[in-house]
Parts: structure tokens; C-alpha cells; sequence
């Protein structure tokens, strides 16, 4: 085990399998002098065909990286902000997301995206999105949501050996929290849930920034004599629905929680999953905690107002246990 | 028009006759299906325009790539793709190319260079932009042809490729094909100055009479030699005319409303002027091709479409659960 | 009342309003002639002032539509298929749903866009998607889906009136579907629905093109003895989210049929609901019926599978009834 | 630098100085409260480069719109906007501009036709065309002009708005502020030949040194008369150089890597090279002004930005729950 930032832990990743694979290259803009700090030394360790600047182009840099894989590259596509996806949207929803069924499975793509998302640390509207219920919505792209060093690195390293075109979004506000890495060869699979607290009162259902804010929930909870589950998705497509079943067949309760905002947002699937397949297990309401349906202020205090926060988590989940 | 006649230029220049002529013909089958209601979605043919795709796809190999557009039936044909294969696609049926699962607007067949043709309109620029600098990296002498209309040059993205393609040295081929109409609207209307000006900041360009196939096909030589060369990109426009409406069916969709004048269309289908008759006349009358070596052609082509509707029509449906695989490799949607 | 095809209704709309308020502007590709029927004669009408075709260019339009009401025009920007919005999302979904709240609400963008969205004319994949979950997801901008003549004119006139930006999305496929009309000023207001058919025994929640199959779901269901309440919600922005709690309080069970993939998709989010703030009616699982999480095949059998179905509505509500 | 020195003259190049002074000891502030940690958002300064903004604005009218980019702070007050109003919104108080909602990257201020500054690179491009066509179509003299980088003429809004602007003769300024980096990337690596050229299909250009205020003036002059005239649009391009980093802290994200030499920001920041001392030289020089009335103006500015520094320490907390009702007009969100 190492002790890892989670954005050494990406970087790791990524240094790991492009010495593995030669044909996996790196795009975007800044990733050279790496913006944030995932793409760090790349450049000088493979060179420049292999890690280099773009122009600020969103909306070809996405058409491209399709492209490119026709010479059978895997492309890494570095997004920066999560916002920026919305700029690049073209070819992500109308091209990569649909041309392996257009072209009835002629082509595969390999493409990695990596995008910063979330609030936190008053970057305002324009770059504290979260574009994940868009992402899981398209269709025809994963979607890896990693809350830790340990996963951040399994399921790049999955994305990166995949043949499918992969989103990972990266919690802009904790790139810097430590945690442990298992050495050696470590691959997190797609699709498979992570049970990291187990308790028998209430399920918290939560995946990538949200994390961390639900175990420091569950402590709290624990104080008042309530055990929550805490089940971490890791990914939103695939989707593990059968952890979802599970966790609410043992505990009877759901409270979901995301940082998307709440209207057609990830919260949302996820408790329609509890209400069709899971509603034998259900005893109460399915809650939603995760981002009124605004878009990000600036000012601390009101950036903290519309970001799920442990006492948030505390308040759904007592008003449906007991 | 001009080129010398040994006798391996005339099997050159009967070729892209007969490629032309198979692009004529395959359209024209198509808009009789299409009228008599066959074929399950729109299709947007190519007709008059067979000069531009034939003559800049006479330079390509097939380890090429090209990108091409909602109207790409014709880029398809002239790149080397399957008539029978198109039709099953455009039928809809289990033979298609896309297994039915593309039609039309999504014609691609990767073995041959095709990555598609594109219901977005611009959405070849960035895809052939990715696949030249694929080939770029591997050093694999393979160049990317971008076709793409006048209306599409008003898409960011034509800049924003040219951008790339020009600091890279991308061996990119820009293949605009101006018909001076984009859907209902004459595109001066919407379009400030001359498309090829536009250009002129990234790289060469060249414009050229795009019903003329040895001119076009001179062109596209001269700017597939840099790209292979590793000179970079070279801007094409070739001027043309699309004789069909935007897509068949358009008069139900224009009600009565006009963007342009029978006689506008008929002074594009004279003798003079229509790519293959033209074509034609100058064969005949350099004594490169005989009348009746252009009926055989137009014989065996017609043939070949015929079959083609036989084999697209004894297809079988395609299979409808096939979705649920398709959208992921080894992964069920 | 007049019978109207649902375009010739927004047509009406469109007229009635441009005539009763000048600042009305109708921009986009091919609005003069009229690609999709529903400005035609605007042009002659109005003018060249009014009603104008555009280059293609469609991430500039949706930023122009903004920029133009700085002059305190209404801005409506027909966007042809609900696909081209991804291509011109940057400016819809960075700047129009978000400068009111970066601006402290310095502006108001009064836009309503059009576009045509769904499948059932072989259109395949990029011709015929469903942009709502997207559009209901990124907060700011309202969204109106019409399932019939009437509410076709009342809500757009409504979009037509709000100082709101608002989607009015065309259901590709029915625009020459027949409906009454109510003569004189007809107005829909937004996040009110209507309850289309009374019954005890399930409610089927849905809007847009999924209406008539649902209504067509309904009937089957009433021969096999199966009551079933059709509740259209006509907008996704604002919800009428009493309306779902009202109707599951009289039927205790619940299908959300809509035209958009399932993950993350507008039904999840109804769903959800019903799993909240209607658990205690709640009999039985709540149900989907949508499209799987694919782009939408070309060939028709192909297509047909995978749209919402009246026999598939019936299946799903006979799974969870009796 | 040439300028005839009426008296008249004499009070409009002062108050081009003082603009400039302002923005300076503006930015310079915010570098330190900055660094201090006081600021809750990153910050992105205009330093250096205050003549090309200033020059610019100097000929608008309060009516006119401009649109900003993520280094907005300059061109708001430039535009006339107000620093108390500035502070209170960077430092995330309600007396902000925008009632802390927006911040740094999002200034605006719609009575002063400031349509924001913006976080997208290219975000501007659209809304100021938008803007311009609103004008055009009311006929209400003003002009629009969009302030972009050299990093965002990349983007391919860029050649769309070019396109529109260009064919609706609308009143337009395209004034590009070259200062040849993007983020941490030197344009040029990115970037295929000169900015310059994809302009001169569209419209009329003018290149113009971006830190001599008097020739950006008489540049943008020459601009908005065309766009006011109904001639359409001009691109102008202000020669210039960012000598803050990309962003404050800009350090901590390089981690001690470089895109640049400390001899390169020096060389522009000679006496002979900076706009404001360059401009101050001219102004002694020419007996416009004296070292104590120049003085006096950086003395006044002080005033101003240590005030606005009080007065956005002083302000309140933004109201946490605005966030609800700023979505729509009217309704909640
Ligand atoms: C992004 C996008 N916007 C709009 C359309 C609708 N559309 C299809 S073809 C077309 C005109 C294209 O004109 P041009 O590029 O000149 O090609 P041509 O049809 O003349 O071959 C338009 C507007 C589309 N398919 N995609
Ligand atoms: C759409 C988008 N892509 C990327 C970014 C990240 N970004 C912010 S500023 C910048 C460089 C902009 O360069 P330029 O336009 O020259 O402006 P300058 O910073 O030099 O003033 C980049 C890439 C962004 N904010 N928006
Ligand atoms: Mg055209
Ligand atoms: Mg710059």
C-alpha cells in the first residue's frame, strides 16, 4: 500500500498504462505543463507525439479523438472542467455515442475522457458543473465516478484498457485527499459497488464527490444510534443495480445522495431503481440529497447552500428512520 | 479538359466514367423508390455533383480515409463501397453495411477508408482531422479527405480543423463541395465572401470546376502528393450543383414555397454542363472511348443496379434486438 | 373549436402572438420556407426584419439568441432536430441557463426555442433523439412537450408571453396529428397537467409523443377490465409535481412512459417522485416503459423495438396490477 | 503615439491614463488580497495589457454592449463599471456587481452595457453578434464590440460570428487582444499563421501595437464609426502581453514547471514598453501633462482601490438562498 493523492493516483494510472501501451496518447489543452496535475511529467516520459497541447477547440478536440482511433489509438481526451464537455457536445452525443451502432459495430472507440467536476471551491456556474446526468443519459459511454486514490487509479486503468469510450470525471475539489493505493497490478472492474460501511438501518447510495461527505454522515448517524450502510457505485454506467437491491434489502431505506443538480439528475434513476426493483425491500420514502436545481454561486456561503453537506445527508435519512 | 491517352489512361478514364455513371444511376433507382414509397427513411442524392466525389476519390487508396456527409451515397460509391451493400442499408435490411442500422445518412464502411457518411452537417471536420493525425503518429503514408458542403463551411468546426491541421501538418484534404445550396436557403444568402478566402490563412487552395472530373481529379492529385508528402493540408472547393431537392420528397415539405428557378436547374443539366455528358463528349471526341464502350458501360452499370435493388430487396429485415449489443463493444447497453 | 394538425396549431401560435407583440423574432435554418411546416408564412407576413434564416452554425445561434434580447426582443430560434442542440449546447447549457443567476438576475432571457425530437419516421440515430433529460437537467431554461393540437398552441403561446427561456419540443413524428382547438385566447399555463383520461386502478404519468400510446394503452387496458388514469404533464419545467402525488394518492400504482432513455432519463426522475413524496399510496413498484439506454436504429423493425409501445405500456401495467 | 493637444484633448488623455492607472493598481491589489487568501475564487489579471482595453472603450458609449472574457476585470472598468461594485462581488458580497453570484469570471454590469465578463473561451463571440443584430434590427446606433484572446480565436464561434456579423453587416468590433499565450501554452504552438488573416475574409482589419492607448484608440475609432455608419464589422487586433501569470497561484499549479522566461516578461515591462509609463513619457514629453498632475491621478487611484478594498471588506455576506430565485424571473427554481 502507498499513500497516494487521488491526483497522483490518476497519474499514476496513466503513467502505468502508457508504458504498458504504446498506443495510448494524450490530448488537451494544457496537458503538458498539466493544469491539474494529472498529466504531470507525461511529456517528458513519452514524448511529444504522445502527450501534447491543443488548440482551444472543444468541439473538433472531441471529433478528433473519434477519429484517431481509427489508427488504433487509445485516446486520452483531457476535458479540463466538466463545463467544457457542454462546448465539445457535438461529436460526444451525436458522434462517439452513436456511430458503433450507425455503423452497425464497424468501429470501436477507445477514448478515454478525463474532466474535473463539482463545486467546492467558488470557481462559480462555469466551472463547477456536473455533467454526469447528461453523460449517463447519451447512452453508449461509461461513466467512472471515483471517490479515492485506490479507485481513481483501478478504474482508469480499467478505462484505459477498455475498447469503449469512457468518462472519468475527476472531483475537482479533492485531487489533493490522501489515501491508500494497493501495489502492484490494481484494476477496479466497471460496474461493481463497494460496499464501504455496512449497517442495517439505511442505505446512502452515493458515488465519486459525495463519498466522503456520506461516511462523514454515517459517524454522525452512528452518534445517534443509527447505522447507515454506505454504498459507493464507482460507476454510473455500468450501473450495479443489483448492489442497489441489495443494500436495500438488508436496510429497508434509501437515501441517495450526488452532486448533480436534482431535476432529471443521477439521484433521481437511482431511486427509481429502489421504487421498480428494490420496492419489496422498501419501508419509506426514497430521499434525494444532491443540488437544488440552480446553478453554482460564487460566494462561499452560497455555494455551500446548494452543495450536499453531511448535516443534509444527517436530516433525509432521520426523517425516514425511526 | 485534359490528360494524355495511353492506354492506361483510358482504362483511368473509362474507370471514372463508369463510376460515375454507376453513382447516376444508383441515385436515380433510388429516387424512384423513394416517390413510390420504398424505402423507410429520407435520402439526399447526389446527383449532378458525380464529378467531384469520382474524381477526388480517383486519387485515394483505399487504406485512405474519407469523411462525408448527409448527401453521401455518392462519396461512398466513388471511394469503392458495395452498391449492394448500400442498398440493403438503405432498405433497411440485415445486409446493409450498417446492418440497417445506419440507412442513408450513415453509409460507412470502414474496410474501404469510409467512416461514414454524417447526418450532423459538419460533423466530418473533426473526425477526418482525428483520423489524419492518426495516421500522422503511425507515420502510415495514409491521407483523410473531409468531403463537406458550403453550407457546412459556415459550421466553427471547418475553422477550428483547419486550425489543427495546418499547425500539425496534418495530411488532410478540406473537399468542399459549393452546390450554392444549403436545404431551402441559396447559401449567398447566408455565407459572407468566397469560402476558398477562408482558407487562405491555413493553407494552398485550389478551386475548380467540380463538374469537371480530370480537373477535379488534377486537383485532388496535387494536394493528396503534399499531404502525402508531408506538406500538410490543402483546401479543395470544387463548384458543382445538386439537380434533386435537398432530399426527395421536398416538395412536400416546401408547400408550394421556391428557393430557386426550374430554368436555374435546367442550365446545370445541359450537354455542356452535366459531369457525365460532359465527360462523355470529350471521350468520344479525343477518340478515347467509342459510343458503344459508353453504352456497355451504361449497360453493365444499369445491370449492376438492377441486381443491386434484387439484393437489397430479397434481404432479410434487420434483426431488431441488435441494438442492445452494438452500443458497447462486449458490453450490453 | 377548429380542428388543427398539432403544427398548423403552432403555426397558429406562433402568428397570433408575432402579430399581438413586435419584439417577437423568429430566427434559425430555413425558418422562411419552413423545413418543418411550423413557421411557414411568417416570412410573408412579417418580414425580413422578423423572420429570418441563418447560416448553419447552430453554437452560435443559441449564443446570438441570447445576445439579441439585450435589445428586449423575444427571441425564438428553431433548431430544427432536438440533436443539433447538442451541437450547439455551450451556449444553452454555459451561458443561457446560467448568466441570470452569475448576473444576479441583472438579465432575463426571453427565448424559446424550437425543435423537433423523437423517433418513428426512420430518421436513425442523429435525426432522432430526445434532448429533454438533458435540457431538464442543467436548471434555467423551462421545457414544454406538447402531446396535442391544443396544448401545442396554449403552451407555446405561454413560452411566447414568459421572460423565461423555454424548449418547446415538437414531437417529430405527430405533427400532422389532428386536434380540437379552442377558438379566441387559449393559454396553457406551464407546470399544470392534465389529467386526459379518469381510473383507479394505475395511473400512467407521461407527456409528449407517449401520450397517444398511452391513451391507446388505456383502451386495451379497459377491455381487460383495468381502469388506468392518463395524466399528461405537459412540461418537465416547472413539474407538476402534486399531480403526481395526487394521482398515485387515487391509484396507489404508477407507469411513467416517456421518449428518452432509460439512464438518467425523464421517466427515472417522475419515478423518483412518486418513490418520495408518494411512497404512502404507493402499492406496487413504479414502472418504466422508455427507450433501453441505445441510439435509435435506422431500419423500422429495428426502431419499432425499441420506442415506448401501447403493448408494451399494457405489460408493464399488468405486471404490477391485480 | 500622435495626438493633436487641444484642451479638450488634454482632459481625454488624462482620462485614458487614469483608466489605465486604475486598472493597474486595481489588479494589483487583488494579486495581494490574492495571495493574502482573501479572495474566495481564482483571479485572473489584465495586467499589462490595460492600454488595449482602455483605448478600446474609450470609444463606446455607455449604451453601447461589450462582452469580456475569463480577465475581465479590465475591460469593466474600462467600460466604466464600477470598482466598488467589482470588489464587493470578487470578495463574494451582496453589494456585489452581480450580488456575489458570479464572482471573478463573471462581472457584469447590463446598465453600462457590460454583458459579462465569461468563463468559456469564446463565450463572448455569440452574445456580442447577438447583441449587434439586436441593434442592427432596432436601429439604435449602438455597437457591439467582443473581446477575445488569441486563445479563443481558436475556437470556431470565432469564424461563425465572423460569418454572420460579415453577412448581416452588422455592428460589429472584433477586438482580439493577442498576447500570444493561452493558459500555460504559447499561442503560437497551437495557433497556424497570423490571427490576422482568417479576419480578412470576412471584414476590414487594422493590427495595432496593444500597449500604445492612443493608437488602439484611433484603431477602434476608425471601427465603431464603420459599424456605427451601417457598414458592418472591423477586426482589431491589440498587440499585447500578460505579465501576471495565467492566474494568481499560478505557481502551485506548475509545480515548477515553465512556458516562459522571466527575460520575456521583463522585456515587457521597460519604461519603454509598459503602457501606462509609456503613456506617461509621451504625456510629459509633449507638455500634455506634468509629472505632478500624473501624480496626482495615481494618487486619487490609490484612494479609489484602497476604498473599494474597504468597502468589499465591509459588504455582507452574499444571501445563501438567492441562488433560488435568480434562476428564473418569477419563479422558483
Ligand atoms: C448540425 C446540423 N444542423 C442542421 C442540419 C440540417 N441540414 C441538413 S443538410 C443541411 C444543408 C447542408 O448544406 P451543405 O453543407 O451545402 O450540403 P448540401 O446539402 O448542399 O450537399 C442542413 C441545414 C443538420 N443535419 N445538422
Ligand atoms: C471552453 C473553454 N475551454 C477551456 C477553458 C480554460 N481556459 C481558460 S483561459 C484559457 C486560455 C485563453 O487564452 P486567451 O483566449 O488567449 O486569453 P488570455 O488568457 O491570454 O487572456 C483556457 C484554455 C475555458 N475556460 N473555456
Ligand atoms: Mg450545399
Ligand atoms: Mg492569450
Amino acid at each position: 500500500m502507498a499513500r497516494r493523492r487521488l491526483i497522483q493516483a490518476i497519474n499514476d494510472a496513466l503513467a502505468e498504462e502508457m508504458e504498458r501501451d504504446e498506443n495510448i496518447i494524450v490530448l488537451g489543452e494544457d496537458v503538458e505543463l498539466a493544469i491539474m496535475g494529472d498529466t504531470r511529467g507525461l511529456l517528458e516520459r513519452f514524448g511529444p507525439n504522445r502527450v501534447r497541447n491543443t488548440p482551444i477547440c472543444e468541439a473538433t478536440l472531441t471529433g478528433m479523438a473519434l477519429g484517431a482511433t481509427a489508427a488504433g489509438y487509445h485516446v486520452v481526451l483531457h476535458m479540463m472542467f466538466a463545463n467544457f464537455v457542454y462546448t465539445g457536445f457535438d461529436a460526444i452525443a451525436n458522434q462517439i455515442a452513436k456511430m458503433r451502432l450507425m455503423t452497425g459495430g464497424q468501429m470501436e472507440f477507445p477514448i478515454t475522457f478525463l474532466a474535473a467536476y463539482g463545486g467546492g471551491a467558488s470557481n462559480a456556474a462555469q466551472h463547477s458543473d456536473s455533467a454526469h446526468p447528461t453523460l449517463m443519459n447519451i447512452g453508449g459511454i461509461n461513466v467512472a465516478m471515483p471517490s479515492n486514490s485506490a479507485d481513481a487509479k483501478g478504474l482508469l486503468k480499467t478505462a484505459l484498457r477498455s475498447r469503449n469510450p469512457c468518462f472519468f470525471l475527476e472531483p475537482a475539489s479533492r485531487g489533493g485527499q490522501m489515501g491508500e493505493v494497493p501495489d502492484g497490478e490494481h484494476l477496479v472492474p466497471f460496474g461493481k459497488a463497494n460496499v464501504l460501511r455496512e449497517g442495517k438501518d439505511v442505505s446512502i447510495v452515493t458515488f465519486g464527490t459525495t463519498v466522503r461527505t456520506s461516511l462523514d454522515a454515517a459517524d454522525q448517524l452512528a452518534e445517534q444510534g443509527i447505522e447507515a450502510e454506505v454504498v459507493d457505485l464507482r460507476t454510473l454506467v455500468p450501473l450495479d443495480e443489483n448492489a442497489i437491491v441489495a443494500t436495500l434489502a438488508r436496510t429497508g431505506r434509501m437515501v441517495v445522495v450526488d452532486e448533480s443538480r436534482d431535476r432529471g439528475g443521477a439521484g433521481g434513476y437511482i431511486a427509481a431503481i429502489a421504487a421498480d426493483k428494490g420496492f419489496k425491500s422498501l419501508k419509506a420514502p426514497v430521499k434525494r440529497v444532491n443540488i437544488p436545481n440552480v446553478a453554482i454561486p460564487y460566494a462561499p456561503i452560497a455555494e455551500r447552500e446548494v452543495l450536499p453537506t453531511a448535516d443534509k445527508i444527517v436530516a433525509a435519512v432521520t426523517s425516514i428512520v425511526g | 479538359m485534359s490528360a494524355g491517352t495511353t492506354s492506361e489512361n483510358r482504362d483511368t478514364l473509362s474507370a471514372l466514367l463508369e463510376r460515375m455513371v454507376l453513382i447516376r444511376k444508383a441515385e436515380e433507382r433510388l429516387s424512384k423508390a423513394a416517390q413510390a414509397g420504398e424505402l423507410p427513411g429520407a435520402v439526399h442524392l447526389y446527383i449532378g455533383q458525380e464529378a467531384s466525389g469520382v474524381g477526388a476519390c480517383s486519387q485515394l487508396k483505399d487504406s485512405d480515409w474519407i469523411t462525408s456527409t448527409h448527401r453521401g451515397h455518392g462519396h461512398f460509391l466513388a471511394k469503392g463501397g458495395d452498391i449492394n451493400a448500400m442498398y440493403a442499408e438503405i432498405w433497411g435490411k440485415r445486409q446493409g453495411i450498417c446492418k440497417g442500422m445506419g440507412g442513408s445518412m450513415h453509409v460507412a464502411d470502414v474496410s474501404k477508408g469510409i467512416l461514414g457518411a454524417n447526418g450532423i452537417v459538419g460533423g466530418g471536420f473533426a473526425i477526418a482531422t482525428g483520423a489524419a493525425y492518426g495516421a500522422k503518429l503511425r507515420d502510415d503514408g495514409r491521407v483523410s479527405m473531409c468531403f463537406f458542403g458550403d453550407g457546412a463551411a459556415n459550421q466553427g468546426v471547418f475553422m477550428e480543423t483547419m486550425n489543427v491541421s495546418s499547425v500539425w501538418k496534418l495530411p488532410m484534404v478540406f473537399l468542399c463541395e459549393n452546390n450554392r445550396l444549403s436545404e431551402f436557403t441559396v447559401s449567398s444568402t447566408i455565407t459572407a465572401g468566397n469560402l476558398v478566402d477562408r482558407a487562405k490563412a491555413f493553407m494552398p487552395t485550389i478551386v475548380v470546376d467540380g463538374n469537371d472530373v480530370l480537373a477535379v481529379r488534377e486537383a485532388v492529385g496535387e494536394a493528396v502528393a503534399r499531404a502525402r508528402g508531408g506538406e500538410g493540408p490543402t483546401y479543395v472547393e470544387t463548384g458543382t450543383y445538386r439537380i434533386h431537392g435537398h432530399l426527395e420528397a421536398e416538395d412536400a415539405f416546401l408547400a408550394g414555397g421556391k428557393y430557386r428557378s426550374k430554368e436555374e436547374i435546367e442550365a446545370w443539366q445541359t450537354k455542356e454542363r452535366d459531369p457525365i455528358s460532359r465527360f462523355e463528349t470529350y471521350l468520344t471526341s479525343n477518340g478515347i472511348m467509342d459510343e458503344a464502350a459508353i453504352a456497355a458501360i451504361h449497360a453493365r452499370v444499369q445491370q449492376q443496379v438492377d441486381d443491386a435493388v434484387k439484393f437489397a430487396e430479397a434481404g432479410d429485415d434487420a434483426d431488431p434486438k441488435l441494438s442492445y449489443t452494438l452500443m458497447f463493444a462486449d458490453q450490453e447497453a
